[in-house]
């Protein structure tokens, strides 16, 4: 089962690193934001799965749920600080 | 300076979730010893729920709701509890921020008079990061000029 | 009765693996803003709520199983409204939804 | 001779929800009379009446479910079951529920929250579906080689209310196939649909009714609205 895990999550590392392109190379500002919050929502389950790999899952779920909760804000601020007319 | 969005999605939604981010936050700093948090990392939670309802209803509700004294009286109420507990453990006779002199007064024994000081300690902490989280977040986005300076 | 739960878990933790590189494919492939936004926004929602239901069910019925299903919810509430603040914000500047005619 | 009392009371509730409820049918059907702009605002007005009369119950009752959801919140979160953590739990809700009692449920009608909720958990397995049948839609539009896609963009104003049908019903185009709630100018929706197909569904209005449902717009007299117009009408009576 823990085979099942690390390759899950290995999956999920190349999935970010895929995106990662769109991050670098994305035209604007805006696709750069929308990649990293698909970078943070992957994370997040990538963290998860450490939690299941060093079967300490009561502490990665507490920092998962901040993880997730950091990403959301992170994302209305940014949205909401390039809306305004500078 | 953040006006306040006409969106009503990202307010409902802000409002929905800021009293359960702010819980989250509060038992994040209680359960500093089993699971990971404790006072510093609460704070910043506490902060951020601010930050977010600050960022979705704009300047003049946030000052409503959390008007600018407020903010900086909880920081230096933080202060007080902190450097408050350090001083009545010394003045009881241990060293600085030794809880177990504080049995004396809580009429517990010193294991027990340790959780509660403990506790204390971070409570303060928390209360002085989140301060100093949203007094940082306010200046930064008035940039320093209130309303009132506008008029 | 847990080999059962385990199967489950494992296949909605495949489906939403499955869902993660379809929505990093519609990332990457779509021509415009606008589009991507619709592979990242409905992606990820429903790859996170099958990954999250699928450890949860891994976990068994337990607090930590309850505490993974709150995440899932939060999240299930979150990425859309994230995906319209992004999208508002691309609207409000100015960016120009791309039609079919136009070149990528 | 308390019998004859009780009937006697009896007539009068009923005549004054009779009464109520044909003065709210009658204000309403002029409302329906007039053109949607001014009916929008005949509406508001009635919710402003109504509102008054409801709004000092309110606040105590939003206070004490919002305690409640937040201590259910906190037992969730911390397994410890002991004394001294409830303790904390209770002190903690109470502060946050104190501090943010007009934040959770500001302008939901209490009278009428047990139906809404009941309604709204019919509405997650169709919403579930949706998005499993978006997700697949994404998929075959990503994976396939020439990527049939046509974008175009909506507007359409929306007959719904209460912020929180406004939100359901943006996070459900959102979630549901080949569209995203783009932006919000007053009462318009700004869509951005995939392809042609899902824009005509779209416009059919089939999901506004469902949400309609759910936050009992669809029907005109809420339970919560005649409760007050009763107590309204009461007073108004024993003051003549």
């Amino acid at each position: 089962m823990n085979e099942f895990f690390v390759v899950v999550g290995l999956g999920l590392c190349l999935l970010v690193f895929l995106v990662l392109y769109r991050v670098i190379f994305g035209p604007g500002v805006f696709n750069r934001i929308a990649a990293v919050s698909a970078i943070g929502t992957k994370s997040l389950i990538i963290l998860l799965i450490f939690g299941y790999i060093y079967n300490r899952v009561e502490m990665f779920i507490d920092i998962s749920m901040v993880y997730a909760l950091l990403n959301f804000i992170g994302c209305i601020a940014a949205a909401k600080y390039l809306e305004m007319e500078r | 300076m953040i006006i306040s969005s006409d969106d009503i999605i990202i307010k409902t939604i802000a409002r929905i979730f800021v009293p359960f981010i702010q819980l989250f936050a509060l038992y994040v700093i209680m359960h500093g010893h089993y699971s990971p948090g404790g006072g510093f990392q609460g704070g910043v939670i506490l902060g951020a729920s601010l930050v977010l309802l600050l960022i979705t209803h704009g300047y003049e509700e946030m000052r409503r709701r959390v008007p600018e004294g407020a903010v900086i009286l909880l920081g230096s109420l933080g202060l007080l509890i902190y450097s408050g507990i350090g001083l009545t453990c010394l003045l009881l006779g241990g060293n600085y921020l030794d809880y177990s002199q504080l049995s004396v007064i809580l009429h517990v024994d010193p294991a027990h008079a340790r959780a509660m000081g403990i506790l204390g300690i971070e409570l303060g902490v928390a209360f002085a990061v989140m301060a100093a989280v949203c007094s940082i977040f306010f200046d930064i986005s008035t940039g320093g000029i209130l309303p009132e300076d506008e008029k | 009765m847990t080999h059962i739960m385990i199967a489950l878990s494992i296949l909605c933790i495949l489906g939403g693996f499955f869902f993660f590189t379809t929505a990093t494919i519609g990332l990457l492939r779509f021509p415009d803003f606008f589009t991507r936004l619709h592979a990242t926004g409905k992606g990820d929602t429903l790859a996170v709520f099958l990954s999250l239901i699928g450890l949860a069910l891994y976990e068994g019925f337990s607090l930590s199983a309850l505490k993974i299903v709150i995440i899932a919810v939060f999240m299930f509430m979150a990425q859309p409204t994230a995906t319209h603040a992004i999208s508002r914000a691309g609207i409000r500047r100015g960016i120009k939804p791309w039609v079919k005619g136009e070149e990528k | 001779m308390e019998v004859t009392l009780f009937i006697h009371a009896a007539d009068d509730a009923f005549r004054i929800l009779e009464k109520a409820k044909e003065r709210a049918v009658g204000l309403l059907d002029t409302a329906t009379k007039l053109t949607s702009e001014t009916r929008w605002m005949e509406e508001k007005k009635v919710h402003a009446i109504l509102k008054g009369a409801q709004e000092t119950k309110s606040g105590f009752q939003n206070f004490v479910a919002t305690f409640l959801m937040l201590f259910g919140f906190w037992a969730l979160l911390s397994g410890k079951f002991d004394a001294f953590h409830l303790f904390l739990g209770v002190v903690c809700s109470l502060i946050i529920a104190y501090l943010s009692y007009d934040l959770l449920f500001a302008n939901v009608r209490v009278g009428d929250v047990r139906i809404i909720v009941q309604r709204f958990i019919g509405y997650i397995p169709w919403l579930i579906r949706e998005i499993v049948m978006s997700n697949f839609h994404v998929a075959y539009l990503a994976l396939s080689p020439k990527m049939p896609i046509d974008p175009k963009v909506i507007t359409f104003r929306t007959k719904l209310e209460s912020d929180i049908s406004w939100v359901t019903l943006a996070n459900s185009i959102t979630l549901t196939p080949g569209t995203i709630t783009m932006d919000i100018e007053g009462r318009e929706f700004m869509v951005h649909a995939l392809d042609g197909k899902v824009a005509d569904d779209l416009d059919t209005g089939e999901m506004e009714d469902r949400v309609a449902h759910i936050f009992m717009e669809a029907d005109h007299i809420y339970i919560q609205d005649v409760l007050d117009v009763s107590r309204v009408f009461a007073k108004l009576k024993r003051g003549m």
